[in-house]
């Protein structure tokens, strides 16, 4: 086991880029997989080398394990970064790898198998000593069972699907006599979705904030934890904004060990190393219960680096390298307050569709206390076969509140033109006194979207007189272009007879 | 001068006593008593301040519109945005909606996405059933003025 | 005294956008004032307003106290942030403010004007009780009492332009025969540049290193040091590359703390508040002295920023509205190491000869650790008027050698085109084992420059034709252009015939 | 093709077998045997991941140069690149120089700069006195090449 020279990520977007950083720094190569669609992507024009993979469908590329596993072989790469998504969580991935003399850079595939299923990594919690949520430790085909377990638990409760992920054969369900037909959604909805339909009942959690921690393990038996990361800005679900420490840390001294000390203990029984992350549900009154683990590099990783001072990516390289972690528990130590929001293609005006398109104009922020992780350029044409994550905008400052002002500055200094995004969306939140005061829960977007579904503030009465006046300057502009083309005065001039 | 300019969907007159400079291409920086405002124009919209806006001109030599005029000729077409495929059907042919209503759900890009009806009225037609993949652009959904 | 609500902020370029960004997270107004040069530029569209000054000229704009003063009246702002540079020592400027009831966010003029000349300021520094270079304690006009001096001083000394500044005014003499003629030159060139020709001699301290101290204070009496920045990489006297921690510290515990201590006691002596720097010449054996004090903020502040995890300009605005230093002296801590790169208009490759002109494309890098403070947008037009400062590069890690390997990765990244600038000049010294050794003196570049002239090292072999066939391509979409302009066609034409 | 390419100086012949793509305008990513290369072309520069190299394009229908060409008709100009003050004469009419010499010293943009002859030879004409302001583009000097 020796630090990889190369290494290839089988990946795209802003992760592929931000692991292709962090490779450059350490003085290795990285080699970038790209599909049709991404021949232009911002990863593979920033890589030293790249491999074709196929067409654009992720099944053909991005999720096809022999054409990566070839494409290493091809280029010699010794290590394959796998980001987060696509094959990331994937065991016979991992193992193919490990079969093939690749390291993998993250846990074993054993320790993925152990926690990729919810159930599964629920018991192993629990025997590590983590506390989970009072519910089923199988996974249920059948409604009448469910009904049966799910009066035992007592109501609300959650239906999740085993193989489950983005929220996707999720309910909830408040009463007994909805339960039932909720099951059979779910399950319906996870079978297709995950060629498994078999679902899980947990107790819900009322209010209940999303906090999770990052955990990292070497080879030689050492786990530590980074600190927590509050991740309860969700909509539908979905992660939207993340921040790290959690406002409810300040609240209940102590809470930040005894959560770290679980996450340890969960992913020891796991036998697990590299990085990695423990999902927990939290109450305001400090109480939590294990939810899930994610056996990879997290999106929000960037929020934990900024309060650590750590590159997640160079551990995960050096320890996939057989490195000891450089540091015990009692080195690591958190500094101010850094948020995240996740800037997506889609437009919150039109239920969030996705805008995928050409990028005709971009200002990113930068200055002080801002980090952008960004996978696009001007020109660049978003694709419509994948996630539509443009970009991770991430702000540190020396408290929460100086982090929300910073972000919020930043945010305005971010243009993206051509495109429709949710900019706005984090301008909304952002403004919200409960947000500010850190009151958050799992639901709270959802709730905050339905009180404001138009949320685009009106403008002041001075600014559309102040567009009017660049947009005439604009088509004034345009007008002389049009003048090269005669065919279209004359058919304007007619036009003009018309009316 | 007969062209018209309308912001956000109401008439508005420019200042005449500000001083304008086009930084980049379709990037103004204009002072206007005192005050600095930074303004992108793109082909569907403008930013000022971070502000977005909505705008339309109309011009003996031009038309030009940004925001979506479905329902001014009393029917609005339904179109794909993007390749997707049809998961749920939300209505029927004959049904009444309101604007803002769920007509068809549309799994793109990993979502699942409602498109609503621009407009108050009935739904004439659905063009698609679901499973169906929908190329980007295809007509979903007809809904016309009730009335 | 009170915070300020609106803030003016005379001066131009990064410095100007980086205090705006500030006094936006603060959510107080900001003024931004500007030349005709100016109008476009950068720190104009981004504050809330603006005012013009006049013509190009400095003393027509920003040098110029009474059109300073109307504007900041016009715009009802009640304090003024002089950036570094223009007015920001200028003693006269700040009693103005005082004067007309303005906010003078720095130190009092009276500090300003102890701490201006360099002979005061030793004096002062000296009475504080901080080590001081032997030299004179007066300027001197006339070359033979100058010659007594150095004898008895022993060479080599410098003399120094007491009024001086950007190396203006500076020679080296290192035999007695050499040191009537040096002193004319250095007594003309200051009277050029300063109207004032005296001269102070001081001796030389071989191979020193240029270690500054930030130090803090606010009204109540409260004085601080946040640590050292090391700037001994320096081109004819103009500092290059800055950095916190300097190397010097680890090789000698306690040092930062003695510097530290003599930095705030000088501070004290000229009865100081507000941020300002005690700039110290050091030895590798540790040996400090006081060499000058800047009454501003640094250009090379944000390396301290990044180390401490403050944010200067914040503290400035706060204790100039009277607030009390948040912290003491104990609760400062550094974490990682922080280099700064001046990016510069400028040719090395012809002697750094300016190099104004259209920025015609402009990538910047970003992502991990990265912060970039610029004052320039594609498209814009560098104004010959002023300092030609592009912007400032500037990178955090968790050690020095990581930071130097981000800041390779940061300006790989970094692509200024259609003017030149001293990017590869970057490249080159951050390679150089001696810098990456930190073995450093404010002579280390002059020389290395002399031993490199043509330091540009010749690209790989296989990236001229990697290039060749990019260009064949542009031109190749250039022609259509071309063929628009028959009378080009029948030139071209016509030039072949002649052949 | 009569059509040569000159970088850095010297002949070079493109690889054939290479995909190349323009990202952004005068932007390029080309992939040649399995590396990865950002390309920025600019009027006066190219730049591959970093490496700044020089130009120029002979060809029947265009003509276009980026390296000065200074010398290559035995005569070389030396001119302001910029409006500034002339601050020292290094040199006189009829003095042999070598290429690399300063020739003349201009105070721009607060800062002092050595202009050096591109070419061995001999001053023949210095058209500038200390402390003379010159507009950018001025003739300060002129060199020829000797015998």
């Amino acid at each position: 086991m020796a630090l990889p020279r190369k290494i290839l990520i089988a990946n795209r977007g802003e992760i592929a880029l931000r692991v292709i950083r962090t490779v450059r720094e350490m003085g290795l190569r990285s080699v970038a997989v790209y599909s049709d669609a991404d021949r232009a992507a911002l990863h593979v024009r920033k890589a030293d080398e790249a491999a074709h993979l196929g067409a654009s469908p992720s099944s053909e590329s991005y999720l096809n394990i022999p054409k990566i596993l070839a494409a290493a072989r091809h280029h010699n790469a010794d290590a394959i970064h796998p980001g987060y998504g696509f094959l990331s969580e994937n065991a016979a991935f991992a193992a193919a790898c490990e079969d093939a003399g690749i390291t993998f850079i993250g846990p074993s595939s054993k320790s993925i198998g152990l926690m990729g299923s919810k159930t599964s990594a629920r018991r192993v919690a629990k025997a590590g000593g983590a506390p989970i949520v009072p519910g089923t430790e199988e996974g249920i085909t059948d409604a009448a069972e469910a009904e049966t377990i799910a009066n035992g638990i007592g109501y609300p409760v959650m239906l999740k699907a085993v193989a489950g992920g983005g929220g996707k054969g999720m309910r909830r369900v408040d009463r007994a006599e909805d339960l039932r037909s909720l099951f059979d959604s779910a399950s319906s909805e996870a079978l297709r979705s995950f060629s498994d339909g078999s679902i899980y009942i947990e107790k819900l959690i009322e209010n209940a904030r999303h906090v999770e921690v990052q955990i990292f393990g070497d080879h030689h038996g050492n786990l530590v934890h980074l600190g927590e990361r509050e991740c309860s800005v969700q909509r539908r679900h979905q992660k939207v904004i993340e921040e790290s420490p959690s406002p409810l840390m300040a609240r209940h001294p102590g809470l930040r060990e005894r959560m770290g000390d679980a996450a340890v203990k969960a992913a020891r029984a796991a036998g697990y190393f590299n990085a990695g992350t423990v999902e927990f549900l939290a109450s305001d009154s400090g109480d939590f219960y294990f939810l899930e683990m994610n056996t990879r590099l997290q999106v929000e990783h960037p929020v934990t680096e900024l309060v650590t001072g750590l590159d997640l990516v160079r551990l995960q390289i050096e320890v996939a390298g057989g490195a000891k972690l450089p540091f015990a528990q009692s080195d690591i130590s958190l500094r101010g307050a850094a948020i995240e929001c996740r800037i997506y293609a889609e437009d919150p005006a039109n239920s969030f569709f996705p805008s995928p398109g050409r990028i005709t104009s971009l200002a990113e922020p930068s200055g002080p206390g801002v980090r952008l992780d960004s996978g696009v350029y001007p020109g660049w044409t978003v694709p419509l076969d994948y996630d539509p994550m443009l970009s991770k905008l991430i702000v540190w400052a020396a408290t929460r509140d100086q982090a929300i002002a910073r972000m919020q500055r930043a945010l305005a200094e971010y243009h993206i033109g051509g495109i429709r995004t949710n900019l706005s969306l984090f301008r909304l939140i952002l403004n919200e006194p409960s947000f500010r005061a850190g009151d958050l829960h799992t639901g709270y977007l959802d709730t905050l979207l339905k009180t404001q579904p138009e949320f685009q503030p009106a403008p002041p009465a001075h600014v559309p007189p102040i567009a009017a006046l660049a947009l005439n300057q604009q088509k004034k502009q345009e007008a002389p272009a049009a003048a090269a083309v005669p065919s279209a005065w004359l058919a304007a001039g007619r036009a003009e007879q018309l009316r | 001068m007969s062209r018209s300019t309308r912001i956000n969907g109401s008439p508005v007159v420019p200042p005449s006593d500000a001083s304008l400079v086009e930084c980049e291409p379709g990037v103004y920086s204009i002072l206007h008593a005192g005050t600095s405002f930074e303004v992108y124009v793109t082909e569907n919209c403008i930013e000022v301040d971070g502000h977005p806006l909505s705008y339309e001109i109309k011009d003996p030599r031009q038309w030009t519109r940004s925001a979506g005029l479905a329902g001014v000729l009393g029917k609005a077409t339904i179109t794909a945005p993007m390749p997707g495929k049809v998961v749920r059907i939300l209505t029927a042919a004959g049904h009444v909606v309101t604007a803002g209503q769920g007509i068809v759900v549309v799994e793109a890009m990993k979502m699942q996405n409602e498109l609503k009806s621009p407009i108050d009225g009935v739904v004439v037609k659905i063009a698609v059933s679901e499973n169906e993949g929908v190329a980007a652009g295809a007509v979903l959904a007809v809904i016309e003025v009730a009335g």
